[in-house]
């Protein structure tokens, strides 16, 4: 019972604090804007913490930022990989649907890997694949080329952001 | 201050689109868009006429932006509202035409089958 | 031509095809769509017109809301659309009609040519009694202060609207929960959404109030963004409207209105005038009526777009439901 | 000091409008809803992220450019969302006809 109160209060003073930092941001560190944003932001962690419960994910900072950098080369490469094949006069193209099979149960980790991979080079996840089937438990992507290495590239995200949103 | 007479301009017409679309498109949702149009047009004069009051350090008159986002809310409400009714009316009748009878005939329509 | 006439013409022209594909397009999902894009487009219009204020509720509520509102609808007509669209009236009433229009906008423009020189403005009146109540934001210190009165019987007409809408539902539904009528099937993507996004939209739309008195922003903005988080939190599925004859639901209905109308009454006692506040306390009271109003405002706006209640009230005993958003984590 | 900082703000808000230049090519070359799709996402993500990193140095104040980090970071959380949404529905459809 302990670890998971523990845990839960840690969730709540992180939380608060990113939304309290957020308030700063937005309304200014004024006497008047930190009392009001002090209580903004907790009733803020508490809808969070009513949306999406502290459980057991556990997020690391450290890797987080490490996954961050890696994102942004990753989005720059996708901005890139787009704008060569739109300006091509050729047009190189050759979208299909790929299944990825992940073994990663509907949840944050699968919705936070989802989204993630939306934004990467060549890809966008188009939903889970068939219930019944070969495939039954992974998420169908989209493709600009079906030809590249595609589940590898998934895989290794997803071994990255397994590092940043962990079960304990 | 020329952003006064091109978006001047631009609220006339919009209004005068608006005003058409609500008179002639028979889709009673139509006509409400068509409405939203033109009250959005309406919007924007007042929004040219508060520009063109600008003085004191305001880049425009408070007082009509004020009414005008007053007005925005009021018809947004409105627009719910009549969104409301015309889905009732749907379900009350099987269509959504607004000609003499056609009501009838749709309730007999759905009636029948 | 300097650029920024030139960039007015150009936003001014796509405001201009973008209506008039709203009004020709045969498809209402499309005409809607583009109507959103109208909608945002002229947030930016207001911007080039020096009206922050009235640019962030174009964005939030004449378009977003409003989109959201029309596409459920749009969605749910889509059955015998073509028979309807069918009564379209013959080519001579049309080019009537069209004179017509063009007639107005025309009146509109000939209007617009013939307002005296220099414009008559009440801005030297917003700056010389701004100090009264100590807000920075001329549009608050309008709506707040000078023109009070309009904004509080504005929350009057946003609350009958819904009393409008609530009628509108059967006897037998009445006192029910409405039904989002575009509720998305339960998906992983906006679930997520809903999850992250909210909490950030809460500080948002309160930090949108809490700025307005200084800066651009307001209560019916932040409201906006408020009811946004509430739609989206009951599309991805995590929370049910609650029934309407709940008692917290219509607490929060009447608070900013009977907030607004306290604080009235009392400047008749204090300072001899309705709405009038006592010297010194303006800015309080203000963000007090401010903070009761964005309450009232995003329930009612939430509620505008959720529609009347569509199923009876529960039996005693499975009320718990009502209570938004709680769902086991995933 | 000055000039450098508008150097770097010219650079890269060019820099973004080549990106949304691709993606609006793309949205017009590409032939189906679905590849449109991976154009309008991937490009203009990249595009709004130059573009306000490129506003950031003419911000008035740290606040100010750590608003517009934040409007890039809600831009991308709906991107990521909305582009899987209108891929299923795409999707379903493809299936269904």
């Amino acid at each position: 019972m302990a670890p998971g109160q523990n845990g839960d209060r840690r969730a709540a003073i992180v939380r608060t604090g990113l939304l309290f930092g957020l308030w700063t941001i937005l309304a200014g560190t004024g006497v008047a804007d930190l009392l009001v944003g002090t209580v903004v932001a907790a009733l803020a962690a508490r809808v969070s913490l009513n949306l999406l419960s502290p459980g057991p994910h556990r997020v690391d900072p450290a890797t987080a930022a490490r996954l961050s950098l890696r994102f942004l080369l990753q989005s720059v490469l996708a901005g890139l990989d787009v704008a060569r094949r739109a300006f091509d006069p050729r047009l190189p193209l050759r979208p299909g649907f790929i299944v990825y099979p992940t073994a990663a149960p509907p949840g944050l980790f699968r919705s936070a890997f989802t989204a993630f991979t939306s934004l990467l080079p060549g890809t966008v996840p188009a939903g889970p694949a068939p219930a019944r089937g070969a495939d039954a438990g992974g998420i169908v992507y989209h493709c600009l080329d079906v030809d590249a290495p595609v589940a590898a590239q998934l895989a290794a995200e997803e071994t990255a952001l397994a590092g940043v949103i962990r079960d304990e | 201050m020329s952003e006064v007479l091109v978006f001047g301009l631009c609220a006339a017409v919009v209004a005068g689109l608006g005003l058409y679309g609500a008179i002639v498109d028979p889709r009673p949702l139509r006509k409400i868009l068509g409405f939203n149009l033109l009250g959005s047009g309406v919007f924007l004069f007042f929004g040219v006429v508060a520009r063109r009051g600008a003085a004191a350090g305001f880049p425009g008159d408070p007082v009509p932006q004020a009414l005008v986002i007053t007005g925005i809310v009021v018809a947004f409400s409105a627009t719910a509202l009549a969104v409301t009714l015309l889905l009732r009316f749907f379900e009350t009748t099987g269509s959504s035409s607004l000609r003499d009878g056609a009501a009838a005939d749709g309730a007999r329509d759905t009636a029948e089958s | 031509m300097t650029i920024v006439p030139a960039l007015d013409l150009f936003v001014a022209g796509v405001v201009l095809v973008v209506a008039v594909w709203t009004v020709a397009v045969r498809n209402t999902s499309s005409a809607v769509v583009g109507f959103v894009a109208y909608g945002l487009l002229l947030a930016l219009v207001w911007v080039r017109l020096g009206a922050p204020d009235v640019a962030l509720t174009e964005a939030a509520i004449g378009s977003g809301l409003t989109g959201a509102l029309l596409i459920g609808a749009a969605a749910r007509l889509r059955a015998g659309e073509s028979t309807v669209a069918a009564e379209r009236p013959g080519v001579p009433v049309r080019l009537l009609i069209a004179a017509l229009a063009t007639v107005v906008a025309a009146a509109i423009a000939g209007v617009l040519l013939s307002l005296p020189d220099p414009a008559p403005t009440l801005a030297p009146e917003a700056t010389a009694n701004a100090g009264a109540t100590g807000l920075g934001n001329p549009i608050t210190n309008v709506l707040m202060a000078f023109r009070a009165m309009d904004t509080m019987l504005e929350k009057v007409v946003l609350l009958l609207a819904v009393l409008g809408i609530w009628s509108l539902s059967p006897d037998a539904a009445w006192g029910g929960r409405p039904h989002l009528p575009h509720r998305a099937e339960p998906d992983a993507a906006l679930e997520f959404l809903a999850r992250v996004l909210t909490p950030v939209g809460v500080v948002l739309g309160i930090a949108v109030l809490w700025v307005s008195a200084d800066h651009p922003g307001g209560a019916f903005q932040g409201a906006t963004i408020l009811a946004a988080m509430w739609l989206l939190v009951l599309m991805a599925g995590l929370g049910e409207v609650p029934d309407i004859g709940r008692r917290r639901l219509r607490l929060a209905l009447v608070v900013g209105p009977a907030v607004f109308l306290t604080i009235g009454l009392g400047g008749l006692v204090v300072s001899g005038a309705f709405l009038s506040y006592p010297q010194g306390f303006a800015k309080p009271l203000i963000l007090a009526i401010e903070f009761a109003m964005i309450l009232t405002v995003a329930t009612t706006l939430g509620l505008l777009v959720a529609g009347p209640p569509v199923a009876g009230p529960p039996a005693a005993g499975s009320a718990a439901a009502g209570s938004p958003a709680r769902r086991a984590a995933p | 000091m000055s000039v450098l900082l508008d150097l770097v703000t010219i650079v890269m808000v060019s820099a973004g409008m080549v990106f949304f230049l691709a993606g609006t090519v793309g949205l017009l070359r590409f032939p189906d809803t679905l590849t449109r799709l991976h154009a309008l996402t991937k490009a203009d993500n990249i595009g709004l992220g130059l573009v306000v990193i490129g506003l950031v140095p003419q911000a008035g104040s740290l606040r100010d450019g750590l608003k517009l980090l934040c409007v890039w970071l809600l831009v991308l959380l709906a991107s990521a969302t909305v582009s899987q949404l209108v891929a299923q529905a795409a999707r379903r459809e493809g299936d269904s006809s």
